[in-house]
């Protein structure tokens, strides 16, 4: 017999004894669904755009870290363990992006197809942060970006042949939007006063935004979340902000905004105010509805954002 | 005398004391209505200790009750003045022999207020009786045995009790402490206080105290001690015939748990 | 020069001060509640509290869904003050031991609000996530507010300390007789890890779980090497925090990437390992010149 | 569908992350009723944070997140931690849980500081190096013998084999350490070798433990369930086994209630151990709050049982002269009534009378009764009307065993101190 996965929530004391069963039973990944559609498992909401773009609903979308939730404090549960088990593919970001769960998904390739959607770029467009570490935040550089299709296109077309040539005019198609958005995004950003050009935040996860656009980013915390500041670091901002008359600093959807608060404090005593330019997205879209749940409506809404605070108009 | 009048000043009657469920001593029946030096006295375990304990609420009661000066504990409490087995405390607490006295006074001095100069001056002179007036300052660990037991009889001196109650004062005392204590003792008894004391040596009960209570898990016999002390009252105590109590301690124990 | 003017500098800015004194009032008053917790062998009951602090956050984020520091801190607050009730509870009547019952607390309280959280998490409640790094510090973040908060909790502490000094003193040192004079042991002592619990609590946006635990625990020890006096041994270790605090903050407004909190720690832990060895009694050295000196005296006579 | 298919591609996932939790929480358990006993159950959350620069060191020496050269640098941290708590309280004389205090916030500071200026341009989580998360161990397995076996539960397996084997062959040596510390040095035994093997396997659990289950759980595998056996059992090596059935059950029952509720495993089974504890509270045959409750009932009850039969039994001896009073409160009430309709007793011309069943049984409190007397007129100082009230209390308790030591006591005596016959024995 075959369980459709949706039908298990409808009754508890069904999912009750299935909770049981399930414990010993062996999946397999195509037979247990009616749909046939295939099932993808993406990461991060950002993957999980990527790959309904190129897709669209061929197939079926699983994003294991839903909007808002930054992927250092992911939490799995044994419903994650399900959703990967039963996945015909995985997507990742990769470059470390996923924490832990990195180096999981190597291991998982030995028996589901990983991508990791940023494995096929070349190094030396990637902003190095160590010897062998990159920053992963690339899809704040939406040319740098459109690269990834190609790998999606190409897997995708492997689990589905059927649909690899639809999945190749989408990816196309989505390369040229996300060029057209590229062009948008200047035109906004050249808007701003020279001198303003700084992107202040909470963690550095705006570096190839900034260099596609030619704009300063400047983080409190390393690209980590976790980890705890240095009030010289503090210091050093307030100063910054305050000489450089920067009229807004940023905090992001998914990462606390303490030091924000701290560093418009600072700049304030000295007779500085600082606006809260508004909430950035980072590692994780927005909620459907919200406008920002694809990767496009994130950039734009972060761009007007980023303008509305730079341009100083109160 | 006048003690028809009086109430006695201590009173156990019947008491019943029990560690948990087990019961360790036995119907004690006893009346004290005179101030004199009283010496508990007993083996090893035969619920010495027990007994002072029950008389301060400090362990259940199975059955009977403790009257002081005719009225329950909580009524009286600052009349009664202790004097713990030195094992219960941690000897390297930082405090130095003139805090520890101090805390005697804590009871009178009461909540949030601290001791006065009034106060000071009272614990100066009770460690002044116990011979200690020049180790004020000295952190409490850094004293001999015998001076420690000083220390806390002068801080049972400063509740200005009426009646006090005093766990193995002399174990592991030496002789000098040992002369003071009694020293102090004896005062106290002329000042018109009972001073009950727990202790384990034969040997000095008769020149020390003027009534003894001998104790094996019950009461063997109580009264003045050169009645109390006769051979034979000694031999029942000490024989340990009444091994049948621990076991009937442990059988309600067992009893009132599982069946 | 340049280096040395910037260095003062960073000594003076607006922030460095608010974190200072911020962490100054933490530091002196966790140093004098820390003290009476360490000698009535409670030491890690802060760390308890800080732990058990997630499931009462997790549970009123899922109650009302404000993420608003007032309203977490108030649930992290109600969590750390049943965890403590729990943690006495289990101490006065149960047969486990004092240190098992602390991790016990610690291990099911902090388990439960990841559960929770996670359980939020997985089911999609916007801003759910993360919300463990309650437990991690900002010390460098603090804002004139945090600070000011801080500084009024260390006052009420210290007051409540400076009243309750006598009476938490004596239960600490002798129970029983404590007990037969008539205090209220249990009150009082379930009075003394609320004390602490509060701190915690208070602390805990602003410095994190282990920093405060540092500053209930280092200092008071480090004090106890200099003085056999406890109110000197108060004065001490909240002194020793307060001199950490500012010693912390300070290096760490000098030297860039240098966490504020940590540094905060390791320089109580200086001081500590400092005074094991130099204080005039009961150090390592002195000690050891005793044992030299005497061995010397030996030597004459012998 | 065939048993091919059945077995082709995914293996029995949830199955192999319960199998890791159980076999972490079996080495967990039993160290950690080890640790429980010698009072250093804080000894799991301390190694928990003070592993942190022992990682971030070996990150730095080239070391790969979950390799052996990480797990080696948490070995060594944990064991330097373990040592500097007992040099603090050996050497300065601090007590066990502010020397714990003191060296796992230092070394964690430690940590965060080499993690912010040495190591800030690595993205090094430490959630990611050290840290597993079970519920995705089944995804990471290697291939052995053909048998595709998750790699955590392989390392753990052979972590809690070697815990577990040497635990057995140094059982009598520990279990002698942990309660009789002094003893022990007096008798010779390498008490120092004891310890440092104990610590040692517990530096080693935990480690495992982190890498295999994260850190929220082994915390609470290491005490928990061994707390709670404690309540339950008594004897060492009951304890044991108890604490690992409870932690195994815990993990199972844990990871269960996860899937269903839809939440972090290892955050669950803390829960469920938890829960486990709070029922051992308030269930413990010995000591729980309920098996408290009612035996203090099922006590009331008998007594009110005897006292009814044994005042028939003197209304019967004294031939009429004492009177059977009416029953005072309600449970003399409803015990009497209780023996009436089990018909121990009976009514006959509004006289009470005793079955011979019943009589039996209540010669014997009768019995029970006057030996006590006469026992403690014997042998305490008591006013004669001072024997009954302890007797009432004491005749409810006595064995038959107990009664023939005292009648031996007694010697010849056949009476108690009021005169009356005591009743021999049946």
């Amino acid at each position: 017999m075959s369980f459709g996965y949706s039908k298990i929530s409808k009754c508890s004391v069904f999912r009750l004894i299935l909770s049981f069963s399930l414990v010993f039973a062996w999946w397999e990944p195509n037979a247990a669904r009616g749909v046939e559609r295939p099932n993808v498992v993406a990461t991060t909401t950002v993957v999980a755009d990527l790959v309904h773009q190129i897709a669209g609903n061929r197939v079926e979308i699983d994003c294991l870290m839903g909007p808002g939730i930054d992927p250092h404090s992911f939490k799995a549960t044994p419903r994650d363990a399900d959703r990967l088990a039963r996945a015909d593919i995985v997507f990742a970001s990769g470059l470390h992006l996923e924490g832990k769960l990195s180096v999981l998904l190597d291991r998982l390739a030995r028996r589901t197809q990983v991508v990791q959607v940023t494995d096929s770029l070349p190094k030396e467009k990637l902003i190095r942060v160590t010897k062998s570490l990159y920053d992963p935040h690339v899809w704040f550089d939406p040319i740098l970006w459109s690269e990834c299709t190609k790998k999606v296109v190409v897997s995708l077309g492997r689990i589905d042949p059927s649909g690899s040539t639809q999945f190749a005019d989408m990816g196309a198609d989505y390369c040229q939007r996300l060029e057209t958005l590229d062009q948008q995004i200047r035109e906004k950003l050249s808007t701003i006063d020279p001198t303003h050009k700084v992107i202040v935040t909470s963690h550095d996860a705006f570096r190839y935004f900034g260099r596609a656009y030619g704009i300063e980013v400047v983080g409190i915390q390393g690209t980590s979340t976790e980890s705890e500041t240095g009030l010289h670091d503090i210091n050093r901002l307030v100063d910054l902000v305050v000489t450089r008359r920067i009229p807004a600093v940023f905090v992001e959807t998914s990462v606390a905004d303490r030091n924000m608060t701290a560093l418009r404090e600072g700049a304030q005593s000295r007779g500085h105010v600082v606006r809260l330019g508004g909430r950035l997205y980072s590692d994780a879209l927005g909620a459907p509805g919200t406008g920002a749940e694809t990767l496009e409506g994130a950039l734009r809404a972060n761009v007007d954002v980023i303008v509305s605070g730079l341009t100083g108009e109160n | 005398m006048t003690a028809s009048a009086a109430p006695p000043l201590i009173e156990f009657h019947d008491v019943t004391a029990a560690y948990g469920r087990r019961p360790v001593l036995w119907n004690v029946d006893l009346t004290i209505s005179e101030p004199c030096l009283f010496g508990v006295v007993g083996p090893n375990g035969a619920g010495k200790s027990t007994l002072l304990k029950a008389a301060l609420g400090l362990v259940p009661l199975v059955g009977g009750n403790v009257r002081l000066f005719g009225e329950p504990l909580r009524n009286v409490r600052k009349r009664v003045g202790y004097v713990p087995q030195r094992e219960t405390v941690d000897w390297d607490f930082p405090v130095s022999v003139m805090d520890v006295v101090l805390m005697g006074t804590y009871s009178q001095v009461g909540w949030f207020r601290w001791p006065g100069r009034r106060e000071r001056q009272l614990a100066k002179d009770c460690l002044e009786r116990v011979g200690l007036a020049d180790l004020a300052r000295r952190q409490i660990g850094r004293l001999s045995g015998g001076q420690q037991q000083r220390v806390f009889l002068a801080r049972a001196l400063a509740q200005q009790a009426d009646i006090y109650l005093l766990d193995e004062p002399m174990a592991g005392v030496d002789a000098r402490s040992q002369e003071q204590i009694l020293h102090v003792l004896s005062e106290l008894r002329n000042a018109g206080k009972l001073v009950i004391v727990v202790h384990h040596d034969l040997r000095t009960v008769r020149e020390w105290f003027d009534a003894v209570a001998l104790i094996d898990r019950r009461l063997v016999a109580a009264g003045a001690t050169h009645e109390t002390l006769s051979r034979e009252n000694v031999q029942r105590t000490y024989s340990g015939v009444v091994d049948i109590l621990d076991e009937v301690g442990h059988a309600v124990e067992r009893r009132s748990r599982t069946s | 020069m340049n280096l040395s003017n910037m260095a003062f500098e960073g000594l003076f800015a607006y922030n460095t001060l608010v974190v200072m004194i911020g962490t100054a009032a933490v530091g002196f008053a966790a140093g004098m509640v820390g003290s009476l917790g360490v000698l009535r062998k409670r030491a890690l009951v802060s760390d308890a509290a800080a732990h058990v602090t997630l499931a009462g956050v997790a549970t009123v984020f899922a109650l009302t869904g404000k993420r608003d520091l007032p309203v977490l801190l108030a649930g992290a607050l109600c969590a750390a003050i049943v965890g403590v009730a729990v943690l006495v509870f289990l101490k006065r009547f149960t047969r486990t031991r004092d240190d098992a019952v602390t991790a016990i607390v610690l291990s099911v309280g902090f388990g439960a609000g990841i559960a929770i959280v996670a359980g939020m998490t997985a089911r999609g409640v916007p801003g759910s996530a993360g919300l463990e790094h309650f437990l991690l510090g900002h010390t460098a973040a603090l804002t004139s507010g945090d600070a000011a908060l801080l500084a009024i909790v260390s006052v009420v502490s210290v007051s409540v300390v400076a009243m309750l000094f006598k009476e938490v003193s004596l239960i600490a040192f002798d129970q029983s007789f404590a007990a037969a004079t008539g205090w209220p042991v249990a009150f009082l002592d379930y009075l003394l890890v609320v004390l602490v619990a509060v701190m915690v609590v208070v602390g805990l946006p602003a410095a994190g779980a282990v920093l405060v635990t540092a500053l209930v625990v280092i200092p008071p020890v480090a004090a106890r090497q200099w003085t056999d006096r406890l109110v000197v041994m108060l004065m001490v270790a909240g002194l020793i925090g307060m001199v950490s605090a500012v010693g912390g903050v300070a290096l760490s407004a000098i030297v860039p990437r240098l966490a504020t909190g940590p540094v905060i720690v390791l320089f109580a832990a200086v001081i500590f390992f400092v005074s094991c060895l130099v204080a005039p009694k009961r150090g390592l050295l002195a000690r050891v010149a005793r044992s030299l000196r005497s061995q010397g005296i030996a030597d004459e006579h012998g | 569908m065939s048993m091919g298919e059945l077995f082709s591609e995914v293996g029995p996932i949830h199955g192999w992350a319960m199998a890791t939790a159980a076999l972490v929480s079996v080495g967990a358990a039993a160290v950690g009723s080890m640790l429980v006993v010698r009072k250093m159950s804080l000894l799991g959350d301390a190694i928990s944070h003070a592993v942190l620069p022992g990682i971030v060191v070996a990150v730095l020496a080239g070391g790969q997140p979950g390799g052996p050269l990480v797990i080696l640098g948490a070995i060594v941290a944990a064991l330097l931690t373990v040592w500097l708590t007992h040099v603090l309280r050996r050497g300065v004389g601090l007590a066990e849980d502010a020397s714990t205090g003191v060296v796992f916030t230092t070394f964690f500071s430690i940590g965060v500081i080499l993690l912010t200026s040495v190591a800030s341009q690595v993205d090094l989580d430490p959630a990611c190096v050290l840290y597993g998360i079970l519920e995705l161990v089944p995804f990471d397995t290697v291939t052995l013998y053909g048998c595709e076996i998750p790699r955590s539960f392989l390392n753990s397996l052979v972590v809690v084999g070697i815990v577990g084997l040497g635990l057995i062959v140094s059982w009598r040596l520990q279990v002698f350490v942990a309660f009789d510390l002094a003893g022990a040095r007096a008798a010779g035994m390498p008490v120092a070798l004891a310890t440092i093997v104990l610590l040692l396997f517990t530096a080693m659990t935990v480690v495992a433990g982190f890498e295999a289950v994260g850190a929220i759980l082994i915390v609470a595998m290491l005490v928990v369930p061994a707390a709670a056996a404690e309540l339950l059992v008594h004897r060492m090596h009951h304890v044991v086994c108890m604490a690992v059935m409870l932690a195994v059950t815990g993990s199972i029952v844990g990871y269960l209630a996860a899937w269903h509720l839809n939440t972090n495993a290892a955050g669950m089974i803390a829960v469920v151990l938890g829960f486990e504890y709070a029922l051992a509270v308030v269930f413990a045959p010995a000591d729980g709050f309920v098996s408290d409750l009612m035996s203090v009932a099922w006590l009331r009850w008998r007594v009110a049982c005897e006292d009814q039969l044994a005042m028939i039994w003197r209304f019967e001896e004294s031939a009429g002269v004492r009177r059977v009073t009416p029953p005072k409160g309600l449970i003399d009430c409803v015990a009497r009534q209780w023996l009436a309709v089990t018909g121990q007793i009976r009514s006959k011309n509004g006289q009470w009378r005793l079955d011979s069943y019943s009589r039996t049984k209540a010669e014997s409190i009768v019995r029970s009764h006057r030996l006590w007397e006469a026992w403690l007129g014997r042998h305490a100082d008591l006013p004669l009307d001072h024997l009954h009230p302890p007797a009432e209390f004491i005749e409810h308790h006595l064995g038959s065993r107990l009664l023939r030591q005292i009648e031996d006591d007694l010697g010849q005596e056949r009476r108690d101190p009021h005169g009356s016959d005591i009743p021999p024995e049946q």
